[in-house]
């Protein structure tokens, strides 16, 4: 047991707050009924997520986590959400009665996949500095090793788009004849 | 979201109520916009907040009585509509006026009409958001109503005219500080032109946004700044010429295009227009008296009806009297000109953005209260 | 002294000047509307008016803090708090001088600039959460014009990365060592169009902190007063302190990557305690001068028209950026001897 | 395409030109006037509220009572009253109560006065939280005076 006020203490109790953000934003994402703020959830995650990041001592991550995630990615979903309807359909919630279990076991499933993988795995602790942020560095490592991540990254962004855009689409109703 | 707005969203457009408490209507108007988004469907001004009654209190008191309604209605170019009240009742009932007179008449009239000018320029900049133009045109305007109040003795609600003169006679003071306030103007006309006419921004907002065609101008009557932005050559003081004006020399401004700039510019070309009649009258300003020989006492004229109109810095402002004889007027129309030139608001904005909108409205320099009367 | 302890003390330092530095920026606003428009401005409370931003602060926390009906109340307290943290968060990088900064990270640029891109977030959301026709369509209109001018503002922050080879402000500024030619603004021989960036540079960052002539997500003669509102008493004043907060940053961002940041305009430098207070002084000159240009712009023109905004960032500021990029990768590659 | 560089130069030379226009004015002096410490005199005919002229003589008001001025006011906020007294010529006024919260500041009742009884004050400094303080009793005022 570490003393909590000593370096490593104050560190790990820093883990524990932002894997708990990413936790409540994920949750607050997940289940509010308001799509506005499941948006607000889902930002806060996002931020959680940036923070881990940086606890992994690779902060050109995280600041890019915060850049694309909340700066771009949340701002267009806020975006489709104010053209989309307001007070989502009922009947939407109420799906197929096999769609509570199945999500439930495949989360369970998933999340054993995860602590399986991650018991098997030898972890090698990060190193104290990946890399200091030194562009050169980055910019190499971007378009020799992680080339194909760097593109797939891009997908993200086509993905949000195209999700704005369907949220956007079938959002509203038109009622009245005309217009 | 409250229950107005889901609906609104519900819907492809929503209603937006511009007033009656809004910083670009300068006033209580209300103007009820059906949106979508931020493009104008429908837009329907709504009219009466500050209703007062003027013709029937015109109906209910002695013409005399009357004279100081006329500045209420549109205070910033009051000396106009003293001046349409009055011509019309001295032409009811013939009263001859003295030359020198009539031409102070025209020339605390055209101050009025560059003040209110002036006025309009920093409101309508004010509108698109340009804080300090307005502070600089006040600072010009104070010089006018320093000079008007020095011989009406009011700063805006004058009640200067009378049936068959004016109150007081102009003195040397006066005519100085009027010359020395045109030789100021000119030279400060350029600075506004640096500062705000040929800014690219402003070009930008007033360039062909807010057309009004030469057939919607006159469909609904509009006159005045309006309607010579959108290419009808129509001034009172030329086409039914009244008071000394057939003496004086200048000309009316008229621009072709029909948007925002072009009534922008037929104002700023007004202002040295005036200036021009003043010099002018200036220097015809004949001696004599100010009042007729035999005074006005009691005004009763014969049973008929009249019309004489006058061009207010917004307009033509139009009197029609029906008297019976009696020593008040049987029934009082006033034409004002803001409320035919907001009339065609409503078609005007069909389709445009709200901020051009805006610009629009600040472009047709409305009073409300002469609006409403 | 112990680092925590630095931090700790700069993180008061950073607080009482967002603080200070947003009320007094307001006496400075309107002192200097007044003089421009030839009045005085604030005069009576305190000497020169110099305790109005007191009053204004006593006046907007005592007034109640009222939740409209049919507000996300959540949303409504919290937005003004996602405007005004990112903003000091941001602070923690800025080097004031050469060793009076507190967290000097290597990746100093692109964290201001991710924190930048939160403070859209907050408008959004005060301008969803509080129910209003206006505040929705000044919300509508923020993103559009936030998302237009974040491009061209990065593409020069890009050139500017790739003149200087470095994201760490205190590099950049050190990088710039010397007369005051060797400020990037006057490197002709680094990029021919510098001084066309700094331009586009300044003007985006108007646009990201709203300022006049961009300022849409206000607009009080078109949407009343925007996002803004519904919000009553501190709820408007947090805003407004955000809203300051990031004038104050864009305006250090452009003095560090263009006019040298905290070096004196000769080549002059001490060190300790003297050191600190030269370049610190020499940073704020450049910071407020460029202040007082955001509030002299501010009270020179009109506001722009929302399309017409958009057009601006996306036929001349970003077709003129990415040349600009490419010119100067040019002239990088090609004469690297210069 | 010269047409686009064409606007971009002179439109951002118009933006600098406006810019120097108020960078000048900033450093003009100031124009206005610090109104509760500075006053402004007023111009000789300036109209403000009525008020009596006294008699050169015995400092009583000039006004007969005659009542034109009440009756040629469009608002109706005068009202005189007079009466007839032993050795005096025309009436004396008694009461002569001016309702300044309808007034309209036109100028009829100075102009219907045959008598020169009547001139407008200088005053424009009035400001009261209550509507009372606008009924003004002129001929106390002119006893106030003298």
């Amino acid at each position: 047991m570490v003393p909590l006020f000593s370096a490593e203490g104050l560190s790990s109790l820093l883990f524990i707050v932002i894997v708990m953000t990413t936790l409540l934003g994920a949750v607050i994402a997940t289940h509010s009924e308001r799509l506005i703020r499941a948006v607000a959830g889902l930002a806060i995650a996002c931020i959680g997520v940036a923070g881990l990041y940086y606890y992994l001592h690779s902060p050109f991550v995280a600041l890019m986590e915060m850049l694309i995630y909340v700066g771009a990615v949340c701002v267009t979903i806020v975006f489709a959400v104010m053209l989309a309807d307001p007070n989502p359909e009922e009947d939407a919630a109420a799906g197929s009665i096999f769609t509570g279990p199945l999500s439930f076991a495949l989360g369970i499933m998933v999340f054993w996949g995860l602590y399986a993988v991650s018991g098997k795995t030898s972890w090698v602790p990060p190193a104290a500095r990946i890399n200091d942020g030194s562009l050169e560095e980055v910019g190499k490592s971007l378009l020799t090793n992680y080339s194909m991540v760097f593109e797939l990254i891009s997908l993200v962004l086509l993905i949000a788009i195209i999700g704005s855009l369907v949220l956007a689409r079938q959002g509203r109703t038109r009622t009245g004849g005309q217009s | 979201m409250n229950g107005t707005l889901q609906q609104d969203v519900n819907q492809e457009t929503f209603t937006l109520n511009l007033g009656p408490q809004h910083p670009a209507t300068h006033g209580v108007l209300r103007v009820k916009l059906v949106m979508d988004g931020e493009y104008i469907v429908e837009a329907e001004p709504v009219l009466g907040y500050i209703h007062r009654m003027h013709e029937k209190m015109g109906e209910n008191r002695t013409w005399a009585k009357f004279l100081p309604n006329c500045g209420r209605m549109d205070y910033l170019s009051a000396l106009s509509y003293n001046h349409g009240y009055v011509a019309a009742v001295e032409r009811a009932a013939k009263i001859e006026v003295p030359e020198r007179a009539e031409y102070i008449r025209v020339i605390t009239v055209e101050l009025n009409r560059i003040s209110s000018h002036l006025l309009w320029f920093g409101a309508f900049v004010l509108d698109l958001g340009g804080f300090t133009p307005l502070l600089y045109a006040f600072d010009d305007r104070e010089f006018i109503l320093d000079l008007l109040e020095s011989v009406t003795g009011s700063r805006l609600t004058y009640c200067y005219f009378r049936f068959g003169g004016v109150y007081n006679d102009i003195d040397d003071a006066f005519i100085a500080g009027t010359r020395e306030f045109i030789k100021k103007q000119r030279k400060r006309m350029p600075m506004y032109d640096a500062l705000v006419t040929k800014n690219i921004i402003l070009i930008k907002r007033l360039k062909e946004i807010g057309p009004i065609s030469k057939d919607m101008a006159r469909r609904y009557g509009a006159t005045g700044p309006v309607a010579r932005g959108s290419g009808i050559n129509y001034d009172v003081r030329k086409h039914e010429p009244y008071s000394v004006y057939p003496e004086l020399d200048f000309d009316i401004p008229v621009y072709e295009e029909g948007d925002s700039m072009a009534r922008y510019m037929v104002r700023m070309d007004e202002i040295e227009q005036s200036m021009r009649i003043i010099e002018q009258a200036l220097d015809k300003l004949p001696e004599g008296e100010i009042k007729p020989k035999k005074a006005v006492k009691m005004v009763k004229p014969e049973k008929g009806d009249y019309y004489h109109a006058v061009e207010a810095a917004r307009g033509s402002f139009g009197v029609r009297l029906v008297s019976d004889g009696k020593n008040q007027a049987y029934r009082l129309k006033l034409r004002s000109p803001t409320y035919s030139n907001l009339s065609l608001y409503g078609e005007a904005t069909k389709g445009m953005l709200l901020p051009d909108a805006l610009a629009l409205m600040g472009s047709l320099d409305l009073v409300i209260p002469e609006i409403d009367r | 002294m112990p680092e925590w302890l630095r931090v700790i003390l700069f993180i008061i330092f950073v607080l009482s000047f967002a603080g200070l530095n947003a009320a007094y920026l307001v006496w400075c606003e309107r002192k200097g509307a007044g003089h421009i428009q030839r009045r005085i401005g604030p005069k009576e409370v305190g000497p020169f008016g110099l305790l109005q931003p007191l009053a204004d602060g006593a006046k907007l926390m005592s007034k109640q803090l009222f939740l409209p009906k049919g507000v996300d109340p959540i949303l409504f307290m919290v937005a003004p708090l996602m405007v005004m943290v990112p903003a000091i968060m941001s602070f923690c990088v800025i080097p004031f001088s050469e060793t009076f900064v507190a967290r000097e990270i290597n990746l100093g640029l692109l964290m201001i600039f991710a924190f930048a891109s939160v403070n859209v977030l907050g408008l959004l959301l005060g301008s969803w959460g509080s129910a209003n026709k206006y505040a929705l369509i000044a919300g509508a209109r923020c993103v559009s014009q936030n998302v237009a001018y974040e491009i061209p503002m990065l593409i020069t922050t890009i050139t500017m990365v790739m003149v200087t080879n470095t994201m760490n402000l205190n590099e950049i500024v050190r990088s710039q060592a010397g007369w005051f030619i060797h400020w990037h603004i006057f490197r002709l021989d680094m990029s021919l169009l510098m001084p066309v960036s700094f331009l586009i540079f300044f003007v985006c960052s108007l646009a990201e902190t709203n300022r006049a002539p961009f300022d849409m997500a206000e607009a009080e003669s078109e949407l009343i007063a925007g996002a803004y509102t519904e919000y009553p008493g501190m709820g408007f004043g947090v805003f407004f302190m955000g809203e300051y907060a990031n004038i104050v940053i864009g305006c250090a961002l452009t003095a560090i990557l263009f006019l040298g940041g905290w070096q004196a305009p000769i080549p002059l430098n001490f060190g300790g305690f003297l050191g600190v207070l030269w370049g610190m002084s020499w940073f704020f000159l450049k910071l407020y001068a460029l202040i007082f240009t955001v509030i002299w712009i501010r009270w020179t023109y009109p506001r722009t028209q929302f399309y017409e905004l958009l057009n601006l960032s996306w036929k001349v500021l970003i077709p003129i950026s990415l040349f600009n990029l490419i010119l100067t990768a040019l002239q990088i590659k090609i004469f690297p001897w210069l | 395409m010269s047409g686009y560089f064409k606007e971009l130069i002179s439109g951002t030379k118009s933006l600098f030109i406006g810019l120097g226009i108020t960078g000048k004015y900033f450093f003009e002096p100031v124009v206005t006037l610090q109104y509760p410490h500075e006053h402004l005199e007023m111009t000789p005919r300036y109209r403000g509220h009525i008020e009596l002229i006294p008699n050169e003589e015995t400092g009583e008001p000039k006004c007969i009572a005659c009542g034109m001025c009440q009756k040629g006011c469009p608002s109706g906020c005068i009202e005189v009253k007079g009466e007839k007294r032993e050795g005096v010529k025309g009436k004396v006024v008694t009461k002569y109560i001016l309702n300044f919260t309808t007034c309209s500041l036109c100028g009829q009742c100075v102009e219907s006065c045959k008598f020169g009884a009547l001139r407008f004050s200088k005053e424009y400094n009035l400001a009261s939280p209550r509507k009372e303080d606008f009924i003004f009793d002129l001929i106390e005022k002119l006893k106030e005076k003298s």
